[in-house]
């Protein structure tokens, strides 16, 4: 029964992609579309009976299929564990997921390739699946780089374009990077416990006496160097931006809902390992607030809305791994649900603005769009206050627990986060000023279709946003149900709940302060004067660094790229003509040496005889001589 | 039967191929190396029954040569790569035209001989001549059927011929000396001597010598691109994908038992040269213009992971050593016939020529995708289960052997997806480019299916060749 | 009559021998005319006939001494083709000098 | 003895068939006739007999040496009938002369006494003189014949002066006598210098380094039919000769007894590389094929050469060898006969897209060339393997690993040709398909596989 639910899960997908890649061309875009949607509706739907099941039985489903590595001392099964994690994250991602094939199917309907789209995004939910019901290391990784080759094909789905091809190649070789550090990781650990199994290994790891603390920290770190690539941390996270080539509907699912938090869950599944392995947290942590002010600062100056959006993506998700690093996972779980809500409603509201101006993204050339799409401002709009911070929007609670768990284990790591959110909350609302206000800056030609569009895509958005209103919810401080429901998945207390003193509420306050401050400066600069971003050339001081995001892309090509590919030219050009040239030196030499001999062959018998005698002579003596 | 029965069957295959004249010749080379294929299959199932299918006759009696072939689950896995490979290999050539098609096919047949015989040999002598057997086929592959100018080619196939002989010599050298040693040529016989550890130092050397050209692994690599890309692409794929993996297995059966304390004792250092291959082979695989010599040094890149993989001498680098031989053996065919698919419209290898071909060809473009992806060794591809065990056996010698090999995760993501990139992405193409054919298709079709099958259920492999991999460690670590 | 040879002593027809031989030889390496250098081979061989004599004598054994007349029987046999190969150089080239004989070589 | 007898007499019936105007028959009937000694020779397999007060011995070892020698000859005869198709009257001369030659061969390796390998080898040596000048109109022949006339007799000059030294030491001719007393104690220095000398004056024969000078131009220069007798029949026969007084006089023993055995081993393992060695060198330049066979077969002298150093034991490989190295060479020298027959020269550019035109004959001599370079399957290959294999025994390593190296190099000049009939195109068309040469090449080449794959048919002979 639990292996067809968990298989009927799987595989419904991986249906939908196989129907649409042989058939979808001919079966017309609308019915391709709904396949791809049903099938990820299917899937969601048997998520919910799972939810339903775990919620009542309250502990998980352990399901394998076969034998599929075996090395000698791990053997690694191909099974799948459905526990509170893996079918919460199906929750969102399968619900999620259905939405946005929904949206898509109205946003892509223009394009000729559709069915590939959708085949693509149904591929990408399989492998999502796969990554978050594995039962050991080996078939996450599975998930891992499906999934990244999935982002690979959707961020390059137009493929005419080479930029965007390039965009796609970085995004899969620097998650390469991380997978690179994920399996060195396995290895480590398989070769430590002989398991990659998350229930084995965890009966392993809490049992253990005298265990090899440094490996395992090492071990830790390298899972956390995949979880950077997965999840654009630093230094890792330059991939994220440049994905916003893809279609809109894929930034919004693959690249801040769903993919983007693998590195989260995976960090959360493996909870037991990290929290041995203290010096990694720290490190998580510090990483996690740089990243997120990091990004939150070039965020201030794009102008490109998609790129917003990416940027804010990037210093959510180090907010998470900053909740991740003190150890608060049920935090970061939390951010994590809240942050999909309402990203990818701002990611789909941003859609359908770039599809009302078909395929303007820049937001200098807009403006003033609040009367022609008021659904899609109302929708953006909530969710910017969601992620704002501002009170009773579920970004408040996620963001203000993330910020007391900071508060409570370091204060300079706090400042960096609220100074992070207070950022957040200006180029957010930066962002809505600049779309929905004052009149419409783009061309008269664009002026004229400009409409809201279909229901198809509002639908998604509204739900979206309900969701990003409500969603907080399922966590509120004080009495959590999410810390409960998760309580089984951590080793230690589930993270001390914060009975609501002074210091929280002076702390919720600041919070709340700073985001309404932000959103203050925004509307001064960009509605009261209205001052408008200036066009790239006079960007100048400091928001030009900004603007050009520090210049990290020009130091890592200069650093990394460059040098691989001088080396590479250098190995063409010098060592490989060296190494032939030096084996056939040894024909040239031997047929030199014959050269000479010629002319010993002279054809004088005189020659000849006197060598001949020479010979003789030789011969004897040296017999004499021996004697 | 027994195992001769394929070779038979593949030797008579050869001459009737070549008598029967041009116009036949592709099909009856098919149809007979199909015939081998299901005889090596219905063998499998006697072996694994646990019937006898080994042969034993003497042949000459002083020195005392015996023809000897023995089919272990090894053997016979190196056998079905061939027996499963040339079928494919012939019938992706339908496409092409040869002149005097007749000798073409029946050299390819002798050549499919001669590398079984190779694989099944457990006669040293024996085994040395099937190993020099299969050199003299490819030589005339590639020189008569081979393209670009000629004087080049020429120069190309010469050095490797010489080049691989001059190693072989050696081996046989070895093999002489060890004969005086045990008195016979016999495997078995030879794995009883125990020998100097000088003695050993020597003859691993003189083994080395022949399997790291051959293989190859660096610095004696210098033959391999040119040959690859001078050969027809029927010549390359056998080189690739099966020739290739001579030199491994021979090290796995040979080199490896025979001087398992020089094994042990210089185990990094060819560790070390394997892995420096791996990042010598991905970094000159970047800047390739031929898309043929790029190919090349990425099997470059792989064979030096797996040789690698077959010095650490444990079960796991040995059994990932043969699964990733297996894998890459069919990857590296199927992306040598993409190359070819390219040729036959484009009439070009130059990557700069092509570009904008996935707009105009779908079907191509996944399979090539998948293919491309299976040889970065995606998971769910049969390379990834080789690659990750592989990878897993060094991190056990030494992490960052796992490291350093690691990177051709990442290396060999760039360079083939820039490949991918440049030959088939891109603003659509002006020349024309028809979908693959029927032909091709099925081709591709089979070589993808085999992929993604054993990906997901390796099994079948791991068991069949785990013990034989054990008797060899056992003689490896008997003092 | 009594054995010769006990009153002069083998090493010394050795010698001789030894010395005409040689003088053969150097005849051959340094002579260009190609009758001159058969003629010295004859002296080799004479050498070695004499020597072969002088051995049957100190052996008290007749081989020594038939072998002389095959020898000299194949030295004809020999001169004879030499001489008639030298005849039709002559007729080619107009010389018979052995200088002239190095068109091949290399 | 029968044998020699019936070849003698074999060769008067040629002269005779020409006074009798029956030039046709001559080829096919001396054909028959050889193949009846061939039958002579084998009934006297087995069977040690010596005649006329130990003149002839005959042994195992004569018997096997005279068949091969006879197979050579009637592959020879065979070609001779196209050879020398354009000047008919003097065919009976030319077969007949080859047959005494092969009388003088037989004597050469069943001689019981010095003066009956004298004659042989002065036969043997005066009949070559004969046909190296038999062009006569030629220059290059011309000279060919002189330079091995001046030669030869200058060598045999040197035999006979080792004879000589020889028989004033032990005092006698006959072979098994001086066997017995080469083992006494006080032998005069005399004995080991006339040894010296007799194998020196073989060495020429044979055509190793430093005595080979003679060959090249001399291959080059005769008549083509001629080079491929000089270097299959008589080579074989000079090695397989120089064999014989090595180990019929019981050298080595005798050698050691005066500790000059060391000595000698040193002498033939430094001559049997420099031959091999600059056998292989020389040739890698050669245009003119004959010539560049010479080298090869200056380079296989070498590797002969290797036997001496395993006398007791080495006589079937030695067999083997002789026999593998000589088919091989009659499969090429049918081949180069075919292509050069209306060339005045036999340059590599002859057999451009030999491949192409007349594949059968091409890859004939692809075949006799692997042979000679030693890949398997082909008889050079177990030659080499068999005389590596024996040499190790014996402990001499060191001069494996140069041979091996050795027929590295030679692959290269063997490809030369390879290539040069397979990858370039045809410059001539060439017509006929004459069915004796045809037939010789076949047959000769399938001799050669057929002992390799059966190696034992005749390593078992002497074994």
């Amino acid at each position: 029964m639990d292996t067809n639910l968990a298989l009927i899960l799987v595989l419904t997908p991986l249906l939908g992609f196989l129907v649409n890649v042989f058939f979808g061309k001919s079966l017309g875009k609308t019915a391709s579309g709904a396949i791809g949607t049903v099938a990820v509706a299917i899937s969601f739907v048997v998520s919910l009976l799972l939810f339903n099941q775990i919620t009542s039985t309250g502990k998980g489903i352990q399901v394998t299929l076969f034998d599929w590595i075996q090395i000698s001392n791990l053997k690694i099964n191909l099974g799948f564990l459905l526990d509170q994690l893996s079918v919460l994250w199906l929750l969102f991602v399968t619900g999620i997921g259905s939405l946005i094939h929904l949206y898509s199917i109205s946003y892509m309907h223009d394009d000729e390739n559709m069915h590939k789209f959708f085949a693509y995004l149904n591929l990408f939910v399989f492998f999502m699946i796969t990554l978050v019901i594995g039962s050991n290391l080996l078939v996450l990784f599975i998930g891992w780089e499906g999934v990244g080759l999935c982002s690979y094909l959707l961020i390059g789905f137009w493929h005419k374009n080479q930029d965007y091809n390039d965009a796609a190649k970085k995004a899969f070789i620097m998650n390469r990077i991380g997978d690179l550090g994920l399996l060195i990781g396995m290895f480590i650990i398989g070769s430590m416990f002989s398991t990659l199994d998350y229930a084995t290994l965890k009966t392993a790891i809490t049992g253990a006496t005298n265990l090899n603390l440094p490996l395992l920290s090492l071990a830790a770190l390298c899972l956390f160097i995949g979880a950077c690539g997965k999840s654009a941390q630093i230094p890792l996270y330059t991939w994220l931006p440049d994905a916003m080539a893809g279609p809109t509907p894929v930034s919004a699912l693959i690249h801040a809902a769903t993919m983007v938090t693998a590195g989260i869950f995976m960090v959360t599944r493996l909870n037991f390992v990290f929290d041995l392995a203290h010096d990694v947290q720290n490190v998580i942590a510090i990483i996690g607030a740089i990243t997120s002010l990091v990004a939150a600062t070039i965020g201030l100056v794009q102008t490109d809305i998609k790129k917003v959006l990416a940027y804010s993506t990037v210093s959510q998700l180090g907010l998470m791994f900053l909740a991740l690093g003190f150890g608060a996972y049920e935090v970061a779980v939390f951010h994590v649900i809240t942050h999909a809500f309402f990203k990818a409603c701002l990611f789909l509201g941003s859609g359908s603005v770039i599809h009302g101006l078909h395929g303007e993204q820049d937001m200098r050339n807009m403006g003033g769009l609040r009367k022609a799409m008021p659904i899609t401002f109302w929708t953006m709009l909530i969710s910017s206050l969601a992620i704002s911070g501002v009170p009773f929007f579920s970004g408040f609670f996620s963001k203000d627990e993330i910020l007391l768990t900071a508060f409570h284990h370091s204060i300079p790591l706090y400042v960096v986060g609220s100074v992070a959110s207070i950022m957040t909350a200006f180029y957010m609302f930066r962002l809505m000023f600049l779309t929905f206000f004052k009149e419409f800056r783009g061309t008269e030609e664009q002026k004229h279709h400009l409409h809201e569009s279909g229901s198809l895509i509002t639908i998604p958005l509204i739900i979206l946003a309900i969701l990003a209103t409500f969603g907080g919810l399922i966590s509120l401080p004080g009495n959590s149900w999410l810390n409960h429901y998760l309580a089984p998945l951590f080793t230690k207390v589930a993270g001390e709940e914060h009975h609501l003193g002074t210091t929280e509420y002076t702390l919720m306050g600041v919070a709340v302060l700073g985001g309404l401050l932000g959103i203050l400066i925004a509307y001064i600069k960009y509605f009261k004067q209205d001052n408008f971003p200036e066009s790239d050339e006079n960007i100048t001081g400091l928001s030009k660094v900004l603007y050009n995001k520090y210049y990290v892309d020009e130091v890592y090509d200069a650093v990394f790229v460059q040098p691989i590919n001088s080396l590479s030219k250098f190995f063409r050009d010098y060592i490989e003509t060296g190494l032939s040239a030096l084996v056939f030196g040894l024909g040239k030499v031997t047929n030199e040496i014959a050269f000479q001999g010629k002319r010993l062959q002279s054809g004088s018998i005189g020659l000849y005889l006197f060598v001949f005698v020479l010979g003789m002579c030789a011969i004897i003596s040296y017999i004499f001589l021996a004697q | 039967m027994n195992v001769s029965t394929i070779l038979i069957i593949l030797l008579i295959g050869a001459f009737a191929t070549y008598f029967s004249g041009d116009k036949l010749a592709s099909k009856v080379a098919l149809l007979f190396s199909l015939a081998a294929l299901g005889c090596s299959i219905v063998l499998l199932n006697n072996y694994n029954a646990g019937e006898n299918i080994s042969v034993i006759n003497s042949w000459i009696t002083q020195p005392k040569i015996s023809f000897a072939l023995n089919a272990d689950g090894l053997g016979l896995a190196m056998v079905l790569l061939t027996a499963a490979l040339t079928p494919i290999i012939i019938f992706s050539s339908f496409g092409n035209e040869y002149k005097n098609a007749k000798a073409f096919y029946g050299l390819i047949l002798f050549m499919a001989f001669a590398m079984t015989g190779t694989f099944l040999a457990s006669d040293g002598l024996l085994y040395y001549i099937f190993w020099e057997l299969a050199l003299v086929p490819i030589y005339f592959i590639a020189l008569i059927w081979g393209n670009g100018d000629a004087e080049e080619r020429r120069k190309a196939v010469v050095k490797f011929f010489i080049y691989t002989l001059a190693g072989s010599l050696f081996m046989l050298t070895a093999f002489i000396y060890l004969y005086t040693k045990a008195g016979s040529f016999l495997i078995e016989d030879l794995y009883k001597l125990n020998l100097s550890a000088f003695e050993q130092f020597w003859i691993f050397l003189a083994f080395f010598l022949a399997y790291a050209i051959k293989i190859p692994i660096i610095p004696f690599h210098t033959w391999q691109a040119n040959v690859y890309q001078k050969a027809p692409t029927v010549g390359t794929m056998l080189l690739s994908g099966i020739m290739l993996k001579m030199g491994l297995y021979s090290v796995l059966r040979w080199q490896l038992p025979l001087a398992p304390t020089a094994a042990k004792e210089y185990m990094y250092i060819f560790i070390a040269l394997g892995i420096a291959g791996v990042i010598y082979g991905s970094i000159v695989a970047l800047r390739q213009k031929d898309l043929k010599k790029l190919l090349a040094y990425s099997s470059l890149a792989h064979v030096g992971l797996i040789a690698a993989a077959s010095y650490t001498l444990t079960l796991d680098g040995l059994r990932g050593a043969v699964l990733q031989m297996i894998a890459h053996g069919f990857v590296v065919v199927g992306l040598f016939f993409a190359a070819e698919v390219i040729f036959r419209r484009y009439e070009t290898r130059n990557i700069a020529e092509m570009g904008g071909i996935r707009a105009q060809s779908p079907k191509f473009t996944s399979m090539f995708l998948i293919l491309v992806l299976a040889s970065v060794a995606l998971p769910s591809t049969f390379n990834f289960v080789g690659e990750f065990t592989v990878l897993y056996s060094l991190s056990q010698i030494n992490i960052w052997f796992a490291i350093l090999g690691g990177t051709t995760i990442i290396l060999g993501a760039y360079y083939m997806l820039r490949m991918f990139q440049h030959v088939m992405l891109g603003e659509t193409n002006s020349k024309a480019f028809a979908d693959v054919t029927l032909n091709e298709g099925i081709s591709f079709a089979v070589i993808i299916a085999v992929l993604l099958f054993f990906g997901f259920y390796p099994k079948p492999i791991t068991d069949l060749i785990t013990p034989s991999l054990e008797t060899i460690l056992q003689v490896i670590n008997k003092n | 009559m009594g054995n010769i040879l006990n009153q002069i002593g083998i090493e010394n027809y050795i010698f001789l021998s030894v010395v005409l031989f040689c003088i053969g030889i150097f005849g051959v390496l340094y002579r260009r005319n190609a009758i001159i250098v058969f003629m010295s081979i004859e002296i080799m061989l004479n050498a070695v006939n004499l020597l072969f004599v002088a051995f049957s004598t100190y052996h008290q054994d007749a081989q020594g001494q038939v072998f002389v007349f095959f020898s000299m029987a194949v030295a004809a046999a020999e001169v004879a083709v030499g001489l008639a190969i030298l005849v039709s150089i002559f007729r080619n080239i107009g010389s018979i000098s052995i200088d002239n004989l190095k068109n091949l070589k290399g | 003895m029968n044998t020699l007898i019936a070849i003698t007499g074999l060769g008067i019936f040629c002269l005779l068939f020409e006074i009798l105007n029956l030039r046709k028959a001559i080829v096919p009937f001396t054909i028959l006739g050889l193949l009846g000694v061939l039958a002579i020779n084998f009934c006297e397999f087995g069977m040690e007999q010596s005649y006329y007060n130990n003149m002839i011995t005959v042994s195992k070892f004569s018997t096997s040496f005279s068949s091969l020698f006879i197979v050579l000859t009637i592959f020879l005869v065979a070609l001779s009938h196209n050879f020398y198709h354009n000047h008919p009257t003097k065919i009976s001369d030319y077969v007949a002369i080859k047959v005494f030659l092969l009388a003088g061969a037989v004597a050469m390796v069943s001689f019981g006494n010095l003066a009956m390998f004298f004659l042989g080898i002065e036969i043997l040596s005066i009949a070559l003189y004969v046909l190296a000048a038999s062009d006569r109109l030629n220059i290059k022949s011309n000279e060919a014949g002189m330079k091995y006339f001046l030669m030869g007799s200058f060598a045999s000059g040197i035999i006979l002066f080792g004879i000589c030294l020889i028989y004033g030491a032990m005092g006698s001719f006959d072979i098994s006598e001086i066997h017995e007393s080469a083992l006494s104690a006080e032998l005069p220095i005399w004995f080991p210098i006339g040894m010296i000398l007799v194998v020196i004056g073989m060495l020429f024969k044979v055509a190793a380094v430093p005595f080979h000078f003679w060959a090249p131009d001399v291959y080059e220069g005769s008549p083509a039919l001629t080079t491929a007798l000089m270097s299959t029949l008589a080579k074989v026969v000079a090695i397989a000769t120089l064999f014989k007084l090595v180990s019929g006089m019981n050298l080595i023993a005798s050698l050691d007894n005066q500790d000059l055995l060391h000595t000698f081993e040193v002498i033939v393992v430094v001559l049997s590389i420099a031959s091999m060695s600059v056998g292989n060198i020389m040739a890698l330049r050669q245009v003119n094929v004959k010539r560049m066979l010479a080298f090869s077969g200056i380079s296989h002298a070498g590797f002969m050469l290797m036997t001496l150093l395993t006398v007791s034991a080495s006589a079937g490989v030695l067999l083997y060898y002789t026999a593998a190295y000589a088919l091989s060479g009659i499969a090429a020298f049918s081949v180069i006969l075919y292509v050069c027959r209306d060339h005045d020269n036999e340059d590599i550019t002859n057999f451009h897209g030999l491949g192409k035109t007349n594949p059968l004959l091409a890859a004939i001599l692809t075949g006799s060339l692997l042979s000679m370079a030693g890949i398997p399957i082909f008889s050079g290959f177990f030659a080499k393997l068999f005389l590596f294999n024996q040499t190790i025994q014996a402990g001499y390593i060191g001069l494996v690993i140069v041979a091996v190296i050795n027929s590295i190099i030679s692959v290269g000049y063997y490809f030369k040709l390879i290539l040069a009939m397979y990858s370039k195109e045809p410059n001539q068309e060439r017509t006929g398909r004459p069915f004796l040469i045809y037939a010789t090449a076949v047959i000769s080449i399938a001799l050669n596989i057929i002992i390799g794959l059966f190696p034992s048919l005749v390593l078992d002979l002497l074994n």
